[in-house]
């Protein structure tokens, strides 16, 4: 689950790491009256989930409590990647002499977490790594001892921080760190953190993953999950603990397992077809949650065709079966199913699809087939 | 001979008496595996499964009383870093964990603990493992495979199944098949159940099932090409895959260009493997 | 340095393990008002840090509020051990269906720490240690992981707490530990930890120790320290950061280094005197630190003669040679004094000595005989 | 030869800079000691002690650009446990902390973390170690001892130099002397100690200096008894030490009966180990 910059400015401040002063306008008149507070220009910055918002013009530094209120205005009422601004952050303009990446997140393979630092931070900070890698420094920490200072004061000496802003830095690093701790986050970044004309360090911008599996020490956080920027369907989904991703085709896909789900859309393409979204249904289903993840494919109305592909282990083909036939009886979708169960109780599994006369397949190739070639007729 | 799970396994099932423990420990009793307890801490004392396995409070009592050195995880996401450690520390050997959504900064923790310690950990979030046509510690369905001379390993679930199976349709059996669970933290990586199959008398050749996502295939590309001369057919899903919908740049700064299909494809590729497009393609490789 | 039973209690509070109610008295009118909020027989307990104060009639179980004031009255104006009680902890009376013991302290040797636990607790734990030392459980914590929920629950297997009381037990355990990390704690012991007949775990008494090495990190409990059980003396150097402890003697020992001030005082009795203190004035004293550790040997009416071994390496000879010829400017404490300065500048010492025209000696040998023997003589 | 330190050391001191650190570096390099640089953080570049000794931010560069391989640590208790996790993090193989005060919660986890690491730590509160006459890496001053044939091994301070002073004013002389440190929680115990004192070819006694509290000497008395072929000395501080001071049961219940003078004694006393009453009687008891 990620974090609005808003949110990861408040856990920043809550470990004793500097942003700069400023709130959250729900109206452009909140932000006439920020900007009134803070005296000066300040910033105002679109509180939205997708990367790259400066450049769809999410991002404006004005002059005057007036300006602030009028180009609020235009940016509350834009859309970002097609996701409505509801929120600005508005924040006193900083005087920025250096800018700084500093990050933390999990390193798959050694099992361990990474503090990445360069001295060139901001937005190019991926292009930088990919170009320039000696100019980006890391260190593993280890899981059971946590960051320690000496790691946080060489990766200081390496991107040349000057001496004397030395402790402020090993302060926001192992703050950073207690942050990621806390939150049980898989990533935690300021970028960019800035060293102000004042040899202040201030995190600038921040943003901060939380690992879904421990979500349930977080209830908090949960309950202040921002699901504007989500398809309704997605939001549908997880309500059900589904793993659900539109994509842009018209065969839907109801799949168990997510390298099969993947697995599936990959063959469908290979086949000369089109995925219409990412399915997962996970282990174990009920004929319910079989049901509900049938009702969401359903629900998109680019699906011309549904593919249900369900290889039973910990899943029962009888119960994935029953769901299916549930819904059908529910709504009539008028368009084509192919349906292939395979494993556990599939023959049980088969008998109840028979009875509702769907067209089903044995392998997957077939099933594939199967699906493609009826998604390229003409829709009757 | 086969490899992780041999006539020696002796194993015990943490969870047993919850529904999915008690679910596949008689599928793995009717498989014929060498089961030897259960472990759900408050019901020590009980016989479970018909009266014929032995339920104890600990996994040290259960290591004491029926020299289990094999165990297999059903606990719940929540307790299932206490219970690994539990087994790493009654001194069981190999353990398979079957439980999904254990938090990352607990794997981390638990990864570390083990790695002074003498001991194997397969998953969390691994179907487990099977041994046609008598041994299996996992919930992989016994009647999807055969026995043969192909070895197979998977980071996924279902696709797992699909993939045996395919081998099953086409008449090639399995010597073991190991997932290896789809987490970002798990204990073994591909390179590790290379190296045992490339030892294993009984396996020929190797099927590895990848997906997107971290660099493991990238690394085991490297490791079949310097260190491998069983021959090793590859599938990687999720070569339609939507853009990961990646947070921040830190991952993209680590991890660089790695962790697409096209580039874990192409290093497996360099590496001598042979590329399967599709599940349903694997079989026709091995034979040709 | 140790917390009082009241202070242990409230850190247990704080760390979700219960403790009977009840509250501080300082006056037997205290006592009745508290007793009469409690309803029912309370008990009444002196808070001092002394162990064997139950023997001591520190403890008494009283029936009503005018029985706990009377009773009250009488504790209040005791003393044990020398230690006059200032306060009583009065709590209601608890019924006891069984008593635990449960404490966490550190081995040396395998450097961690241990949670140690029997089924039979209470005052009588030592003697059970040693008479059945079967009945005692212990396990090793790992420092970097913490203690674990198993192991935990194997000790609550192996004491044989009873099935439905796991879940309390080990509760209480992790609970324990977590008091015992966030305190810097070298002990934390629930003894007994009571099971009531309404099924319920109680920590009946608490004892926790924190390691002074790490008192910086908790300056709240070290403002509350306890000083009325300590020597005046004690108090002064504790002041200074000097290490005092006084014993029955009539030699008093000034030197440098605990182990070299045993081992003088080892010599001395050895050669047939007696100590009067263990004194331990650090590496590299001050003057200063020298003249008050001087100041509180010589305020001890039973020192005859001082003996004042130093071995020079960070502590400097000359330095503790100002500081003895200071003090003696200051008091003319009219005994006998014995002087031994070796290693670091020891030459510039010595000559401020002589020039004082006290009794030196070269071999600690020779400077404990010389003191023993100006020790037997009769004091002027 | 000597244990521990030899001419292959190459010697860094972190905070070089300090008060302490800069008087017994000082110290060191007058003695001979092979001291190759000093670290203190911020104060990378500056050239100390009459321009003798670099100074580097940190041990990683200390140990790049000089090749040092020991350490001695004068950092203040509150930054020590951080100096020895970087200084065993940087490679350096032996690390000796004269610090005091550090608290037994850190010094268990660094205790921990460099068990898995092939790294000796001295101490801490250790006056270090000395070989006379031309290295020492420590507090212990030079001019007290002299080279020689016995080994010397204490838990204490002061009460090492005065009996190593002792052995000199009887015209004994010191192969190696170790101070391992007066802590609850050490990073080397007396064990480790009288086995690298067995296999040295200097050393053909050993003089043992322990004092009340813990087990160590009980547990050198046993490995003196098993694996010891050189005569051992042994002298105990605190024999008429006031009962301690302890609190709880905890300690009497895991310590059980060991930890008293008298204990102590006995033990090395049964494991053939001469017993001094004092300091002054040890140079007779090695002679005699």
């Amino acid at each position: 689950m990620r974090l609005h910059e808003y949110q990861s400015k408040e856990v920043f401040t809550d470990h004793h790491i500097p942003i700069p002063r400023g709130r959250l306008a729900a109206t452009p008149e909140d932000a006439k009256l920020i900007a009134e507070e803070l005296h000066g220009p300040v910033v105002l910055k679109a509180q939205v989930l997708m990367g790259g918002r400066g450049k769809a013009g999410g991002i404006r530094l004005v002059r005057s409590p007036d300006e602030a209120e009028e180009e609020a205005a235009k940016i509350l009422g834009r859309q970002i990647k097609g996701i409505p601004v509801r929120r600005l952050l508005v924040e006193e303009a900083i005087n920025i002499q250096q800018e700084i990446y500093l990050g933390l997140t999990i390193d798959r393979q050694k099992g361990q977490t990474l503090l990445i630092a360069s001295a060139e931070g901001g937005v190019d900070i991926e292009e930088i790594a990919r170009s320039y890698p000696e100019k980006i420094y890391q260190v593993g920490v280890n899981p059971l001892l946590g960051l320690c200072e000496y790691q946080a004061r060489n990766l200081a000496t390496e991107i040349e921080i000057p001496r004397h802003l030395w402790r402020q830095f090993n302060a926001i690093a192992l703050n950073l760190y207690r942050a990621y701790l806390d939150l049980d986050a898989t990533l935690a970044e300021i970028n960019p953190l800035v060293i102000t004309e004042q040899e202040q360090f201030v995190a600038l911008d921040g943003k901060i993953g939380i690992d879904d599996n421990a979500l349930f020490r977080h209830h908090n956080l949960v309950d202040k999950r921002d699901i504007s920027g989500e398809a309704l369907e997605e939001i549908e989904a997880r309500k059900f603990g589904l793993a659900y991703i539109k994509l842009s085709g018209n065969i839907g896909c109801l799949v168990n397992g997510a390298g099969l789900a993947m697995a599936t859309m990959d063959i469908i393409q290979h086949k000369g077809g089109k995925p219409a979204n990412f399915l997962d249904i996970g282990g174990g289903a009920s004929a319910e949650k079989v049901a509900a993840a049938l009702r969401i494919i359903l629900s998109d109305t680019q699906v011309e065709t549904v593919l249900i592909n369900i290889f039973g282990g910990i899943t029962r083909c009888d119960e994935v079966a029953h769901g299916i036939r549930q819904t059908l009886q529910e709504i009539d979708p008028k368009i084509p199913f192919v349906i292939r169960l395979v494993g556990t109780n599939e023959n049980e599994g088969r008998q109840i699809i028979e009875n509702a006369e769907l067209e089903t397949a044995i392998t997957l190739a077939d099933a594939a087939e199967k699906a493609v070639a009826l998604s390229l007729e003409p829709v009757p | 001979m086969s490899i992780l799970i041999d006539s020696e396994t002796r194993l015990i099932v943490q969870g047993i008496t919850g529904h999915e423990g008690s679910f596949h420990t008689q599928q793995m009793l009717d498989y014929g595996t060498n089961l030897v307890a259960g472990v759900t801490p408050g019901k020590g004392g009980e016989w479970v499964l018909d009266g014929k396995v032995p339920v104890f409070d600990s996994v040290r009592t259960a290591v004491e009383v029926t020299g289990a050195n094999t165990s297999i995880i059903f606990v719940p996401a929540r307790f299932a870093s206490d219970a690994i450690l539990e087994a790493a520390d009654a001194g069981i050997r190999l353990i398979v964990c079957i439980t999904e959504g254990i938090p990352v900064k607990e794997m981390l923790q638990v990864k570390h603990i083990l790695k002074s310690q003498d001991v194997i950990l397969i998953g969390p979030n691994s179907p487990g493992i099977i041994t046609p046509p008598h041994s299996k510690v996992g919930i992989i369905p016994g009647d999807i495979t055969r026995p043969g001379n192909v070895g197979v390993i998977s980071r996924s679930g279902t696709l797992t199944y699909e993939v045996v199976y395919a081998l099953k349709q086409a008449g090639i059996g399995t010597s073991t098949c190991v997932g290896i669970g789809g987490d970002a933290i798990i204990g073994t990586h591909f390179i590790e159940i290379l190296s045992h199959f490339e030892g294993d008398s009984q396996t020929d050749k190797i099927v590895m099932i990848g997906e997107i996502g971290g660099r493991d295939e990238e690394n085991a590309a490297a490791y079949i090409a310097n260190q491998m001369t069983k021959p090793v057919i590859g599938f990687i899903a999720g070569q339609v895959a939507p853009d990961n919908q990646r947070m921040g740049h830190a991952g993209a700064i680590i991890e660089g260009g790695v962790g697409t299909a096209e580039k874990k494809i192409n290093a497996l590729h360099s590496a001598g493997v042979q590329i399967a497009r599709y599940p349903d393609e694997i079989p026709s490789l091995l034979i040709g």
